[in-house]
């Protein structure tokens, strides 16, 4: 597959939960191979929403969803599309289940077919990885919330996806756990979509940047790039921003 | 109530472990592969709430629940509370292997029958006050058949039990009320605020 | 409150496989529960503070998880006593206790605590996670095993759920009292506990659709039977075959 | 009371959970009248631990707690401090529990004695201050996450507290909505503690930030002002540390 080949393309999807206005208005997105989209918006502006239409967790009601080249509609096309694309969820309590790590990080590639072997290697390949070397019998439910996340990470890097959806994958998080987490998205060369409040970290982590508001996405490629000069107390301690900026010493 | 180990005569042991098995079969059938985590975070559910404790007067009483368990999961109750009540007995010593079957069957049995009793209550359309009037039912008519069950477990055992057996189904009258008060209460907050838990549509099911 | 103390150590009892725990747990606790003679009895008692010896399990604690059980017992000892009929052997106001009463009762007490103290010692020194895989290797239903898994995976989260919410009500100034406002209260908590399990639940299926999904569940576990492990089988079952011919031959 | 009386005062508390490193380790903090205090400091360093030391949701094993000059110890003397600290939750949007917004606010004011109606009063005053006037038959469950945060900020000032503790109160909020509870703060004449991530937030909502390690705060009043000059993409966008400085057109 060439790189610039499209992935995911919506045309038109709309979508709304009984009984609500849409959450989704006529919405079109265009994702490439390759590409490393962010995602921003305002709460309930269906961010959310957008990637569960994307996995088939719901179903719009009306559009089109072509991924990878094909139209896909009912729930065995989207059983490829799980496959190869790997989503994260925005609770770590809800993707992990199982009782261990290892029990855990090999459920997919099982799913996928694997034997237990092949699995079980998979699945210490991708937390070694992840750094996560030494987890594999740990009891998944007294994993502390930043071990929780990386290892969800992992769950999902386990299917080996060409594509991430990752929903605010940032929340709670420190900022060591926040920068490994930064550190891993730059290291792994998947396609992904990121949503964030964060501007900070998608601006680090992403090409460009979507905007969601009220159920569309608007997409500004004119990044153009300016200057701030500011001023601010308690300079002693670090801060975001001065981490987020790779051009700060400028 | 939990019967203690070592208590009862081997008959009743028996014949709880084989209408326990029974029950758990019948609930087991009627619950898909697919639906197995959503069942399994209801029953953590219900177990975390049996854990609740409520005062009546001086003293407090455990919740025990099973009139709503029922309502909301019919047969599955069975597997429900089996898998609760092993994992009260590991942690907490509340029961043992051989009493498993007894004690489920006094705790499921109830809340199948209270199931097609009341559950009609809770469907679509039905008024506040019958809902609240089938379901204050549920949750008392469960916890006296339950204490009820109880005491025939120990009457069976032997005649001696027969007091001990009378005063276990007086003690049950007070939490009565409470379980009723608390189911009432419940299926109208539920009414209101997710209703189509109360209609059977708990679990989710890809289509 | 759910935390498994007795499943950390490393004494000879919590290295056993724990199929071998499991099976001779079960075996044990049905030949005592139907015994009735008091050598079978009083050897099954010493029989299990010799096993709790073994897991070197702490005693307070262990004591402390005898409490539940023995509640029931006390009950049972305020009524047997008296209504069992036989010999006069000692009185309380108008009531009579029978030399068989006491008996019996006797016999329950010993009976209980034997069967908890072996179940507390064999199963406790296990973590539940291990008895779940032990119980699927065993050939228990898959789907109870697996329903086992997820209900107690759960009950965790759930719990942490349970207490903040009972926090929130705390620092609102909430008492628990005996009325209508505390009743109402305790429904709110259990029907919210209720309606956010099931949003977790669609959540968490959800995440395993996305793993692929298709209703199959798998276990990893692999036990392999050690030479200590067959030798404490056999023995232990010996112990309970010999418990088992003490009570129906009626020798010794 | 005057202004800068002491309210706030722990001496040496010590604090683990059970089987695990303490959370707190002889921790000393004096908070007074007036204030308006931020901490930061990674996951896991017993900010939150700290919060429920004070309100009495967890006990020290060892330490001095003393609120509004009364030493604390008992259950019954920290119902008093309840009343008159306010804590929103790290987790506001799970701690609603009540079918409606309405009757999830009366909860407070009910507890303390008040009358149905006077529990209404206030529990109307509260939400129309927050601007959340209208919302009082709202089903709780059914709010977004934003509102339900607010929503849990006026059960909490239903309660009439004199200071307030909040723990990451801006976490998965998005800036419209984080920027409403950052005006809600300055505009409210309460003293807080500020719990949060996010240093920008900090800057602008508090007087002064404690940095919070291993169990110990250490308050640094040194704020030294300086410059950064920097420039990124995406110029066009809102972005976070363009509204949090309020020198930034300097
Ligand atoms: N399960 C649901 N049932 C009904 N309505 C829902 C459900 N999930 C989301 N909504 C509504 O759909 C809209 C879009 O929600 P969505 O979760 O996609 O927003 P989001 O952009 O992800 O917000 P956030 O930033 O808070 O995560 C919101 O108005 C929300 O209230
Ligand atoms: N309920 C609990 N049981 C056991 N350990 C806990 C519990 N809550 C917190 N801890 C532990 O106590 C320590 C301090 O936790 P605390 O929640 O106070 O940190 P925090 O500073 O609030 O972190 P965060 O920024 O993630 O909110 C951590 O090591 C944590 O793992
Ligand atoms: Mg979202
Ligand atoms: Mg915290």
């Amino acid at each position: 597959m060439d790189k610039n080949s499209l992935i995911i393309n919506l045309e038109d999807i709309c979508f709304a939960y009984p009984g609500r206005a849409p959450s989704l208005d006529k919405l079109n997105l265009q994702f490439h191979q390759g590409d490393r989209m962010g995602l921003i918006g305002p709460n309930g502006s269906g961010k959310t929403t957008l990637l569960h239409i994307i996995m088939g967790l719901i179903k719009p009601s009306s559009g089109r969803i072509e991924i990878f080249g094909g139209h896909v509609e009912q729930e065995k096309d989207f059983r490829m599309v799980r496959q190869k694309i790997g989503f994260l969820f925005q609770d770590a309590d809800d993707q992990l289940f199982s009782p261990t790590v290892l029990e855990d990080v090999t459920f997919g590639p099982l799913n996928l077919g694997k034997s237990q072997d092949e699995a079980k290697a998979i699945a210490r390949r991708t937390l070694e990885s992840l750094g996560l070397a030494g987890f594999e019998d740990r009891i998944t439910y007294k994993l502390s919330g930043g071990e929780k996340r990386l290892v969800s990470l992992a769950t999902v890097m386990a299917m080996e996806p060409e594509v991430l959806l990752l929903d605010e994958p940032s929340t709670g998080l420190d900022e060591t756990t926040e920068k490994r987490l930064v550190e891993i998205l730059k290291s792994v060369d998947f396609s992904y979509i990121l949503v964030s409040h964060n501007i900070d970290l998608l601006i680090e982590t992403t090409d460009y940047i979507g905007y969601m508001i009220s159920g569309d996405i608007s997409v500004d490629d004119d990044s153009i790039p300016h200057t701030h000069r500011h001023m601010h107390k308690h300079g002693k301690y670090a801060h975001k921003h001065d981490l987020s900026l790779p051009d700060k010493k400028s | 109530m939990h019967i203690s180990e070592g208590v009862l005569s081997p008959s009743v042991l028996i014949a709880g472990a084989v209408l326990t098995t029974a029950g758990v079969a019948i609930g087991m059938k009627r619950l898909d592969h697919e639906e197995i985590p959503s069942m399994g975070i209801l029953s953590a559910a219900f177990f975390v709430a049996s854990l609740v404790h409520v005062p009546i007067g001086p003293a407090s009483v455990h919740l025990v629940l099973n009139g709503l368990l029922g309502l909301i999961l019919g047969w599955k109750a069975f597997p429900a509370i089996l898998v609760g009540l092993a994992l009260q007995g590991l942690l907490f010593q509340f029961g043992g292997l051989t009493t498993l079957g007894v004690n489920t069957l006094n705790m499921a049995l109830p809340a199948v029958i209270c199931y097609y009793m009341f559950g009609w209550g809770m469907r679509v359309g039905t008024k506040m006050p019958v809902l609240t009037f089938t379901a204050f039912a549920c949750g008392s008519c469960a916890v006296l058949v339950s204490g009820v069950m109880v005491g025939f477990s120990l009457y069976f055992t032997g005649e001696a039990f027969l007091p001990a057996a009378k005063l276990v189904v007086v003690a049950h009258f007070p939490i009565m009320l409470i379980e009723g008060v608390l189911t009432a209460a419940c299926a109208l907050f539920l009414r209101r605020v997710k209703p189509e838990l109360l209609e059977g549509h708990y679990v989710p099911k890809s289509s | 409150m759910i935390d498994e103390q007795f499943a950390i150590g490393n004494s000879f009892v919590h290295r056993l496989d724990p199929r071998v725990k499991i099976v001779v747990m079960f075996l044990f606790s049905v030949v005592v529960a139907v015994s009735t003679r008091f050598v079978v009895l009083l050897s099954a008692l010493a029989l299990g503070v010799c096993v709790t010896w073994l897991a070197s399990l702490p005693t307070k604690e262990l004591l402390r998880r005898l409490v539940p059980i023995n509640i029931f017992i006390i009950f049972i000892w305020f009524f047997l006593p008296f209504t069992v009929e036989g010999k006069p052997y000692f009185s309380v106001g108008p009531l009579v206790g029978t030399h068989e009463g006491v008996l019996y009762a006797t016999q329950i007490t010993i009976k209980s605590n034997a069967i908890v103290a072996v179940l507390i010692a064999l199963v406790s020194s296990t973590s539940i996670l291990t008895l779940g895989h032990a119980m699927h290797e065993l050939r228990a239903p898959k789907k109870i095993v697996h329903l086992f898994f997820f209900t107690y995976r759960y009950i965790h989260v759930i719990h942490r759920e349970y207490v903040r919410l009972l926090n929130a009500m705390k620092i609102r100034g909430f008492r628990p009292r005996t009325n209508m406002h505390t009743y109402k209260t305790f429904a709110y908590l259990v029907g919210m506990l209720l309606v956010k399990s099931c949003d977790r639940a669609q959540r968490v299926h959800n995440a395993m659709l996305c793993r692929g999904f298709r209703g199959k569940l798998y276990s990893l576990s692999e036990f392999s039977l050690r030479t200590t492990d067959v030798i404490s089988l056999i023995l232990m079952l010996l112990v309970i075959l010999g418990l088992g011919i003490l009570e129906w031959t009626k020798i010794a």
